[in-house]
Protein backbone atom coordinates (compact mmCIF):
# COMPACT_ATOMS: atom_id res chain seq x y z
CA UNK A 1 0.00 0.00 0.00
CA UNK A 2 1.53 3.26 -0.48
CA UNK A 3 0.66 6.71 1.06
CA UNK A 4 1.84 9.77 -0.29
CA UNK A 5 -0.28 12.75 0.95
CA UNK A 6 1.65 15.87 0.42
CA UNK A 7 0.59 20.11 1.50
CA UNK A 8 2.23 21.68 -1.82
CA UNK A 9 3.29 24.86 -1.57
CA UNK A 10 4.44 25.65 -4.97
CA UNK A 11 3.28 24.86 -8.63
CA UNK A 12 3.25 20.97 -9.31
CA UNK A 13 2.90 18.89 -12.11
CA UNK A 14 -0.18 16.86 -12.02
CA UNK A 15 0.75 14.65 -15.04
CA UNK A 16 3.94 13.60 -13.85
CA UNK A 17 2.41 13.14 -10.60
CA UNK A 18 0.00 10.63 -11.79
CA UNK A 19 2.50 8.67 -13.68
CA UNK A 20 4.79 7.82 -11.64
CA UNK A 21 1.94 7.19 -8.48
CA UNK A 22 0.75 4.62 -10.85
CA UNK A 23 3.75 3.09 -12.40
CA UNK A 24 4.95 1.91 -8.43
CA UNK A 25 1.68 0.01 -7.78
CA UNK A 26 -0.33 -3.00 -9.41
CA UNK A 27 -3.84 -1.98 -9.61
CA UNK A 28 -5.93 -3.11 -11.92
CA UNK A 29 -7.44 0.83 -11.79
CA UNK A 30 -6.38 4.06 -10.58
CA UNK A 31 -9.05 6.82 -10.73
CA UNK A 32 -8.21 10.77 -9.73
CA UNK A 33 -9.63 14.09 -9.12
CA UNK A 34 -7.62 17.29 -10.37
CA UNK A 35 -8.90 20.33 -9.19
CA UNK A 36 -8.01 23.39 -11.16
CA UNK A 37 -8.45 27.50 -10.66
CA UNK A 38 -10.82 28.00 -12.88
CA UNK A 39 -10.91 31.53 -14.96
CA UNK A 40 -14.14 33.22 -14.32
CA UNK A 41 -16.48 33.76 -11.07
CA UNK A 42 -19.62 34.93 -11.74
CA UNK A 43 -18.58 36.28 -15.33
CA UNK A 44 -15.71 38.31 -13.91
CA UNK A 45 -12.30 36.73 -14.80
CA UNK A 46 -9.97 35.26 -11.87
CA UNK A 47 -6.57 37.04 -11.32
CA UNK A 48 -5.65 34.72 -8.65
CA UNK A 49 -6.72 32.25 -5.89
CA UNK A 50 -5.00 31.95 -2.88
CA UNK A 51 -5.53 29.17 -0.44
CA UNK A 52 -4.76 29.90 3.16
CA UNK A 53 -3.98 27.60 5.77
CA UNK A 54 -2.80 26.49 9.23
CA UNK A 55 -0.04 24.49 9.63
CA UNK A 56 -0.45 22.93 12.70
CA UNK A 57 -3.91 21.09 11.68
CA UNK A 58 -3.63 20.96 7.92
CA UNK A 59 -1.62 17.86 6.88
CA UNK A 60 -1.96 15.99 10.00
CA UNK A 61 -6.01 16.36 9.24
CA UNK A 62 -5.03 15.37 5.32
CA UNK A 63 -3.15 12.48 6.76
CA UNK A 64 -5.80 11.12 9.48
CA UNK A 65 -8.20 11.64 6.25
CA UNK A 66 -6.04 9.34 4.20
CA UNK A 67 -5.98 6.86 6.75
CA UNK A 68 -9.86 6.69 6.87
CA UNK A 69 -10.15 6.07 3.55
CA UNK A 70 -7.64 3.12 3.85
CA UNK A 71 -9.46 1.88 6.32
CA UNK A 72 -12.86 1.42 4.60
CA UNK A 73 -11.73 0.87 1.02
CA UNK A 74 -9.22 -1.98 -0.36
CA UNK A 75 -6.78 0.59 -2.19
CA UNK A 76 -3.34 -0.32 -3.15
CA UNK A 77 -2.26 3.60 -3.26
CA UNK A 78 -3.76 6.62 -2.18
CA UNK A 79 -2.44 9.79 -3.22
CA UNK A 80 -3.06 13.63 -2.21
CA UNK A 81 -1.39 16.82 -3.24
CA UNK A 82 -3.12 19.91 -2.10
CA UNK A 83 -1.51 23.26 -2.43
CA UNK A 84 -1.55 26.54 -0.48
CA UNK A 85 -0.16 29.66 -1.44
CA UNK A 86 -1.03 32.80 -4.42
CA UNK A 87 -2.10 30.48 -7.88
CA UNK A 88 -3.20 31.67 -11.00
CA UNK A 89 -6.12 30.23 -13.73
CA UNK A 90 -5.74 27.08 -14.74
CA UNK A 91 -2.66 26.03 -11.93
CA UNK A 92 -3.62 23.06 -10.32
CA UNK A 93 -4.81 23.07 -6.95
CA UNK A 94 -5.68 19.58 -5.24
CA UNK A 95 -4.73 16.12 -7.13
CA UNK A 96 -6.64 13.29 -5.51
CA UNK A 97 -5.83 9.13 -7.06
CA UNK A 98 -6.88 6.24 -5.57
CA UNK A 99 -5.44 2.68 -6.97
CA UNK A 100 -7.20 -0.53 -6.63
CA UNK A 101 -7.65 -4.31 -7.19
CA UNK A 102 -11.88 -3.08 -7.75
CA UNK A 103 -12.39 -0.34 -9.61
CA UNK A 104 -15.83 0.42 -6.99
CA UNK A 105 -13.26 1.27 -4.88
CA UNK A 106 -11.14 3.31 -6.31
CA UNK A 107 -14.10 5.64 -7.61
CA UNK A 108 -16.09 5.96 -3.85
CA UNK A 109 -12.19 6.22 -2.02
CA UNK A 110 -11.61 9.38 -4.57
CA UNK A 111 -14.97 10.92 -4.08
CA UNK A 112 -14.93 10.72 -0.24
CA UNK A 113 -11.52 12.00 -0.26
CA UNK A 114 -12.58 15.14 -2.31
CA UNK A 115 -15.69 15.59 -0.40
CA UNK A 116 -13.15 16.16 2.94
CA UNK A 117 -10.84 17.92 1.49
CA UNK A 118 -13.63 20.52 0.30
CA UNK A 119 -15.27 20.51 3.58
CA UNK A 120 -13.39 19.32 6.59
CA UNK A 121 -10.19 20.16 5.66
CA UNK A 122 -8.13 23.55 7.09
CA UNK A 123 -7.87 25.32 3.71
CA UNK A 124 -9.52 29.02 3.34
CA UNK A 125 -10.03 30.42 -0.16
CA UNK A 126 -9.96 33.50 -1.38
CA UNK A 127 -10.17 35.04 -5.20
CA UNK A 128 -9.16 37.71 -7.05
CA UNK A 129 -11.18 39.50 -9.45
CA UNK A 130 -10.70 43.18 -10.96
CA UNK A 131 -13.44 43.62 -7.82
CA UNK A 132 -10.82 42.90 -5.52
CA UNK A 133 -10.03 40.09 -3.36
CA UNK A 134 -13.22 38.44 -2.01
CA UNK A 135 -13.21 35.38 0.41
CA UNK A 136 -15.38 32.07 -0.53
CA UNK A 137 -18.06 31.26 1.47
CA UNK A 138 -18.52 27.19 1.70
CA UNK A 139 -21.27 26.15 -0.55
CA UNK A 140 -24.59 24.05 0.73
CA UNK A 141 -23.91 21.76 -1.64
CA UNK A 142 -20.54 20.91 -0.01
CA UNK A 143 -22.29 19.78 3.38
CA UNK A 144 -24.69 17.69 1.28
CA UNK A 145 -21.58 15.88 -0.76
CA UNK A 146 -20.81 15.45 2.71
CA UNK A 147 -23.20 14.25 4.36
CA UNK A 148 -23.27 11.01 2.04
CA UNK A 149 -20.59 9.60 3.66
CA UNK A 150 -22.36 9.88 7.28
CA UNK A 151 -22.45 5.67 7.30
CA UNK A 152 -18.15 6.06 6.84
CA UNK A 153 -16.20 5.56 10.18
CA UNK B 1 4.43 37.88 28.47
CA UNK B 2 3.03 37.33 25.41
CA UNK B 3 0.26 35.22 23.80
CA UNK B 4 -0.32 35.00 20.26
CA UNK B 5 -3.65 34.67 18.46
CA UNK B 6 -3.67 33.77 14.92
CA UNK B 7 -6.69 34.35 12.15
CA UNK B 8 -7.69 32.54 9.65
CA UNK B 9 -10.34 33.00 7.00
CA UNK B 10 -12.73 36.83 6.83
CA UNK B 11 -11.17 36.77 10.77
CA UNK B 12 -7.97 38.01 9.46
CA UNK B 13 -9.75 41.11 7.50
CA UNK B 14 -11.72 41.57 10.79
CA UNK B 15 -8.99 41.35 12.44
CA UNK B 16 -6.96 43.53 10.03
CA UNK B 17 -4.00 40.75 10.95
CA UNK B 18 -3.01 37.33 10.19
CA UNK B 19 -1.67 37.60 13.84
CA UNK B 20 -1.57 39.75 16.73
CA UNK B 21 0.54 39.42 20.10
CA UNK B 22 -1.63 39.96 23.15
CA UNK B 23 0.60 41.18 26.67
CA UNK B 24 -0.77 39.68 29.26
CA UNK B 25 -0.22 39.56 32.90
CA UNK B 26 -1.23 35.58 33.45
CA UNK B 27 -3.33 33.41 31.80
CA UNK B 28 -6.10 33.93 30.28
CA UNK B 29 -10.09 32.67 29.36
CA UNK B 30 -12.06 33.04 26.04
CA UNK B 31 -13.92 35.07 27.60
CA UNK B 32 -11.08 37.29 29.10
CA UNK B 33 -9.27 36.84 25.62
CA UNK B 34 -12.55 38.31 23.87
CA UNK B 35 -12.80 41.35 26.12
CA UNK B 36 -9.28 42.70 25.07
CA UNK B 37 -10.36 42.96 21.36
CA UNK B 38 -12.17 45.70 19.26
CA UNK B 39 -15.70 44.73 20.05
CA UNK B 40 -15.86 43.64 16.20
CA UNK B 41 -13.30 41.33 16.61
CA UNK B 42 -14.43 39.88 19.98
CA UNK B 43 -18.15 39.23 18.23
CA UNK B 44 -16.74 37.85 14.94
CA UNK B 45 -14.16 35.04 16.70
CA UNK B 46 -17.39 34.29 19.17
CA UNK B 47 -19.49 32.83 16.15
CA UNK B 48 -20.88 29.52 16.63
CA UNK B 49 -19.41 28.40 13.83
CA UNK B 50 -15.60 29.53 14.50
CA UNK B 51 -13.31 26.64 16.23
CA UNK B 52 -10.65 27.24 18.53
CA UNK B 53 -7.15 25.56 18.28
CA UNK B 54 -4.78 25.83 21.45
CA UNK B 55 -0.77 25.08 20.03
CA UNK B 56 -2.18 23.35 17.36
CA UNK B 57 -5.14 20.89 19.29
CA UNK B 58 -9.10 21.86 18.54
CA UNK B 59 -10.81 22.68 21.92
CA UNK B 60 -13.99 23.02 22.85
CA UNK B 61 -14.69 27.71 23.66
CA UNK B 62 -14.41 26.37 27.37
CA UNK B 63 -12.51 24.77 30.15
CA UNK B 64 -9.22 26.41 28.95
CA UNK B 65 -6.83 29.47 29.46
CA UNK B 66 -4.35 30.51 27.04
CA UNK B 67 -1.16 31.93 28.34
CA UNK B 68 2.64 32.98 27.92
CA UNK B 69 3.61 31.47 24.69
CA UNK B 70 0.78 29.89 23.51
CA UNK B 71 -0.69 30.16 20.23
CA UNK B 72 -4.85 30.56 19.84
CA UNK B 73 -6.31 29.99 16.13
CA UNK B 74 -9.45 31.11 15.33
CA UNK B 75 -10.63 28.51 12.68
CA UNK B 76 -13.84 29.94 10.09
CA UNK B 77 -15.84 27.49 8.29
CA UNK B 78 -13.47 26.19 5.91
CA UNK B 79 -13.71 26.58 1.81
CA UNK B 80 -10.34 24.75 0.58
CA UNK B 81 -9.96 22.15 -2.83
CA UNK C 1 -17.82 20.89 -25.09
CA UNK C 2 -14.74 18.62 -26.07
CA UNK C 3 -15.39 15.04 -27.41
CA UNK C 4 -12.53 12.77 -28.03
CA UNK C 5 -13.54 8.91 -28.36
CA UNK C 6 -10.75 6.43 -29.83
CA UNK C 7 -10.52 2.69 -29.91
CA UNK C 8 -6.77 1.98 -29.89
CA UNK C 9 -5.01 0.24 -31.69
CA UNK C 10 -1.33 0.07 -29.97
CA UNK C 11 0.23 1.11 -26.55
CA UNK C 12 -1.32 4.61 -25.70
CA UNK C 13 0.32 7.06 -23.02
CA UNK C 14 -2.26 7.88 -20.36
CA UNK C 15 -0.17 10.83 -18.66
CA UNK C 16 0.29 12.30 -21.91
CA UNK C 17 -3.44 11.87 -22.97
CA UNK C 18 -4.56 13.29 -19.78
CA UNK C 19 -2.23 16.30 -20.02
CA UNK C 20 -3.46 17.07 -23.26
CA UNK C 21 -7.22 16.41 -22.47
CA UNK C 22 -6.72 18.64 -19.10
CA UNK C 23 -5.23 21.70 -20.62
CA UNK C 24 -8.23 21.86 -23.46
CA UNK C 25 -11.04 22.98 -21.24
CA UNK C 26 -11.82 25.43 -18.51
CA UNK C 27 -12.88 22.65 -15.83
CA UNK C 28 -13.07 23.04 -12.43
CA UNK C 29 -11.92 19.71 -12.22
CA UNK C 30 -11.48 16.57 -14.11
CA UNK C 31 -11.88 12.87 -12.97
CA UNK C 32 -10.33 9.65 -14.03
CA UNK C 33 -10.15 6.26 -14.54
CA UNK C 34 -7.31 4.31 -16.10
CA UNK C 35 -7.44 0.57 -16.24
CA UNK C 36 -4.48 -1.52 -16.52
CA UNK C 37 -3.22 -4.84 -17.22
CA UNK C 38 -3.04 -6.52 -14.31
CA UNK C 39 -0.02 -8.70 -13.48
CA UNK C 40 -1.98 -11.69 -11.91
CA UNK C 41 -5.36 -13.60 -11.92
CA UNK C 42 -5.89 -16.44 -9.18
CA UNK C 43 -1.99 -16.64 -8.18
CA UNK C 44 -1.05 -16.98 -11.73
CA UNK C 45 1.64 -14.79 -13.49
CA UNK C 46 -0.59 -13.03 -16.19
CA UNK C 47 1.93 -13.48 -19.63
CA UNK C 48 -0.48 -11.49 -21.44
CA UNK C 49 -4.12 -10.44 -22.28
CA UNK C 50 -6.01 -9.68 -25.20
CA UNK C 51 -9.04 -7.57 -26.54
CA UNK C 52 -11.37 -8.97 -29.24
CA UNK C 53 -13.93 -6.67 -30.52
CA UNK C 54 -15.98 -6.75 -33.24
CA UNK C 55 -15.32 -3.16 -35.27
CA UNK C 56 -18.83 -2.21 -36.95
CA UNK C 57 -20.16 -2.06 -33.19
CA UNK C 58 -17.20 -1.49 -31.24
CA UNK C 59 -16.39 2.70 -31.72
CA UNK C 60 -20.09 3.67 -32.87
CA UNK C 61 -21.17 1.80 -29.57
CA UNK C 62 -18.24 4.10 -27.77
CA UNK C 63 -19.74 7.26 -29.13
CA UNK C 64 -23.34 6.52 -28.39
CA UNK C 65 -22.67 5.86 -24.87
CA UNK C 66 -20.14 9.58 -24.81
CA UNK C 67 -23.56 10.99 -26.10
CA UNK C 68 -25.71 9.55 -23.40
CA UNK C 69 -23.36 10.67 -20.75
CA UNK C 70 -23.00 14.39 -22.13
CA UNK C 71 -27.07 14.50 -22.14
CA UNK C 72 -27.45 13.61 -18.67
CA UNK C 73 -24.31 15.26 -16.86
CA UNK C 74 -23.07 18.91 -17.47
CA UNK C 75 -19.30 18.35 -19.11
CA UNK C 76 -16.99 20.60 -20.36
CA UNK C 77 -14.92 17.60 -21.42
CA UNK C 78 -15.35 13.75 -22.34
CA UNK C 79 -12.42 11.65 -23.12
CA UNK C 80 -12.71 7.65 -23.71
CA UNK C 81 -9.87 5.71 -25.22
CA UNK C 82 -10.14 1.93 -25.11
CA UNK C 83 -6.94 -0.22 -26.17
CA UNK C 84 -7.80 -3.24 -28.38
CA UNK C 85 -5.00 -5.95 -29.47
CA UNK C 86 -2.52 -8.23 -27.48
CA UNK C 87 -1.50 -6.43 -24.13
CA UNK C 88 1.23 -6.77 -21.51
CA UNK C 89 0.96 -6.65 -17.49
CA UNK C 90 1.21 -3.01 -16.37
CA UNK C 91 -0.34 -1.44 -20.20
CA UNK C 92 -3.19 0.87 -20.35
CA UNK C 93 -6.23 -1.01 -21.27
CA UNK C 94 -8.54 2.27 -20.84
CA UNK C 95 -8.59 5.47 -20.43
CA UNK C 96 -12.06 7.75 -19.26
CA UNK C 97 -11.88 11.00 -18.06
CA UNK C 98 -14.24 13.66 -17.39
CA UNK C 99 -14.33 17.50 -16.85
CA UNK C 100 -16.69 20.02 -15.20
CA UNK C 101 -17.29 22.59 -13.35
CA UNK C 102 -18.81 20.72 -10.71
CA UNK C 103 -17.04 17.75 -9.58
CA UNK C 104 -20.17 16.02 -8.63
CA UNK C 105 -20.94 16.06 -12.58
CA UNK C 106 -17.65 14.51 -13.36
CA UNK C 107 -17.37 11.75 -10.92
CA UNK C 108 -20.81 10.20 -11.75
CA UNK C 109 -19.94 10.69 -15.81
CA UNK C 110 -16.88 8.89 -15.52
CA UNK C 111 -18.26 6.27 -12.97
CA UNK C 112 -21.49 5.79 -15.81
CA UNK C 113 -18.64 5.47 -18.47
CA UNK C 114 -16.76 3.01 -17.16
CA UNK C 115 -19.64 0.41 -16.15
CA UNK C 116 -21.20 0.61 -19.51
CA UNK C 117 -17.60 0.20 -21.04
CA UNK C 118 -17.10 -3.25 -19.18
CA UNK C 119 -20.52 -4.45 -19.74
CA UNK C 120 -21.87 -3.17 -22.34
CA UNK C 121 -19.38 -2.22 -25.20
CA UNK C 122 -18.36 -4.69 -27.88
CA UNK C 123 -15.05 -6.18 -26.23
CA UNK C 124 -14.42 -9.87 -25.71
CA UNK C 125 -11.20 -10.45 -22.98
CA UNK C 126 -8.74 -13.09 -22.59
CA UNK C 127 -5.79 -13.78 -20.62
CA UNK C 128 -2.84 -15.90 -21.08
CA UNK C 129 -1.22 -17.42 -17.91
CA UNK C 130 1.06 -20.47 -17.64
CA UNK C 131 -2.31 -22.66 -18.28
CA UNK C 132 -2.50 -21.12 -21.57
CA UNK C 133 -5.82 -18.41 -22.72
CA UNK C 134 -8.58 -18.79 -21.37
CA UNK C 135 -11.58 -16.08 -22.07
CA UNK C 136 -12.82 -13.86 -18.91
CA UNK C 137 -16.37 -14.51 -18.26
CA UNK C 138 -18.31 -11.43 -17.30
CA UNK C 139 -19.06 -10.96 -12.93
CA UNK C 140 -22.03 -10.90 -11.44
CA UNK C 141 -20.81 -7.74 -10.69
CA UNK C 142 -20.56 -5.85 -13.64
CA UNK C 143 -24.45 -6.63 -14.15
CA UNK C 144 -24.95 -5.05 -10.35
CA UNK C 145 -22.56 -2.21 -11.18
CA UNK C 146 -25.06 -1.24 -14.55
CA UNK C 147 -27.84 -1.66 -12.65
CA UNK C 148 -27.30 1.40 -10.80
CA UNK C 149 -27.59 3.66 -13.69
CA UNK C 150 -31.41 2.23 -14.73
CA UNK C 151 -32.90 5.67 -14.16
CA UNK C 152 -30.53 6.95 -16.71
CA UNK C 153 -31.83 6.99 -20.39
CA UNK D 1 -22.58 -17.24 -53.24
CA UNK D 2 -21.51 -16.79 -49.91
CA UNK D 3 -22.04 -15.74 -46.50
CA UNK D 4 -19.57 -14.49 -44.07
CA UNK D 5 -20.13 -15.71 -40.31
CA UNK D 6 -18.03 -13.74 -37.66
CA UNK D 7 -17.33 -15.40 -33.77
CA UNK D 8 -16.47 -13.45 -31.15
CA UNK D 9 -15.22 -13.98 -27.57
CA UNK D 10 -15.49 -18.01 -26.85
CA UNK D 11 -17.78 -18.71 -29.74
CA UNK D 12 -14.51 -18.34 -31.32
CA UNK D 13 -13.03 -21.48 -29.74
CA UNK D 14 -15.95 -23.32 -30.35
CA UNK D 15 -16.12 -23.16 -34.00
CA UNK D 16 -12.29 -23.13 -34.22
CA UNK D 17 -12.13 -19.72 -36.75
CA UNK D 18 -13.24 -16.30 -35.74
CA UNK D 19 -14.37 -16.18 -39.38
CA UNK D 20 -16.73 -18.85 -42.11
CA UNK D 21 -17.37 -18.70 -45.92
CA UNK D 22 -20.68 -20.65 -45.93
CA UNK D 23 -21.24 -21.34 -49.55
CA UNK D 24 -25.16 -20.68 -50.21
CA UNK D 25 -27.42 -21.40 -52.79
CA UNK D 26 -29.39 -18.28 -51.30
CA UNK D 27 -30.88 -16.41 -48.65
CA UNK D 28 -30.60 -18.30 -45.06
CA UNK D 29 -32.43 -18.07 -42.09
CA UNK D 30 -31.21 -18.60 -38.86
CA UNK D 31 -32.23 -22.20 -38.32
CA UNK D 32 -31.01 -22.93 -41.67
CA UNK D 33 -27.94 -21.92 -40.93
CA UNK D 34 -27.37 -23.66 -37.51
CA UNK D 35 -28.63 -26.60 -39.85
CA UNK D 36 -25.19 -26.48 -42.03
CA UNK D 37 -22.87 -26.05 -38.69
CA UNK D 38 -21.39 -29.06 -36.41
CA UNK D 39 -23.81 -29.34 -33.78
CA UNK D 40 -21.69 -28.31 -30.84
CA UNK D 41 -21.34 -24.57 -32.60
CA UNK D 42 -25.21 -24.68 -33.82
CA UNK D 43 -26.01 -24.96 -29.83
CA UNK D 44 -23.30 -22.53 -28.88
CA UNK D 45 -24.73 -19.80 -31.24
CA UNK D 46 -28.15 -20.62 -30.65
CA UNK D 47 -27.84 -19.51 -26.88
CA UNK D 48 -30.24 -16.98 -25.36
CA UNK D 49 -27.76 -14.66 -24.62
CA UNK D 50 -25.93 -14.75 -27.69
CA UNK D 51 -26.60 -11.40 -29.60
CA UNK D 52 -26.89 -11.60 -33.67
CA UNK D 53 -25.23 -8.68 -35.85
CA UNK D 54 -26.27 -8.60 -39.71
CA UNK D 55 -24.13 -6.76 -41.89
CA UNK D 56 -23.03 -4.70 -38.74
CA UNK D 57 -26.63 -3.76 -37.31
CA UNK D 58 -28.06 -5.87 -34.29
CA UNK D 59 -30.51 -8.14 -35.09
CA UNK D 60 -33.16 -10.35 -32.96
CA UNK D 61 -33.23 -13.93 -34.01
CA UNK D 62 -35.35 -14.22 -36.31
CA UNK D 63 -37.59 -12.11 -38.75
CA UNK D 64 -34.11 -11.88 -41.52
CA UNK D 65 -32.70 -14.03 -43.85
CA UNK D 66 -28.89 -13.86 -44.69
CA UNK D 67 -27.76 -13.85 -48.31
CA UNK D 68 -24.73 -13.51 -50.80
CA UNK D 69 -22.05 -11.14 -49.42
CA UNK D 70 -23.58 -10.72 -46.10
CA UNK D 71 -21.88 -10.53 -43.18
CA UNK D 72 -23.57 -12.37 -39.44
CA UNK D 73 -21.45 -12.03 -36.44
CA UNK D 74 -22.07 -14.12 -33.63
CA UNK D 75 -21.88 -11.56 -30.17
CA UNK D 76 -21.74 -13.97 -26.71
CA UNK D 77 -21.81 -11.90 -23.31
CA UNK D 78 -19.05 -8.88 -23.20
CA UNK D 79 -16.42 -9.14 -21.08
CA UNK D 80 -14.15 -5.85 -21.38
CA UNK D 81 -12.29 -2.75 -20.04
Amino acid sequence: MIRDVRLAHADFDPAHEMAHFTARQDAGGVTSFLGKVRSEASDNPVLALELRHYAPLTLPGMEELAMRAERNWKLTGLLIIHREGVMEPGDPIVLVACGARHRRDAFEASDFLMDHLKSESWFWKREKTANGWRWIEPRAQDADDLARWAHIR
Amino acid sequence: MSLKLVFLGRLEDVAGHGEIALDIAGPLTLSEIAERLEPQLAVAISAANVRIALNGSLVSPGGWTAGNGDELAFLPPVSGG
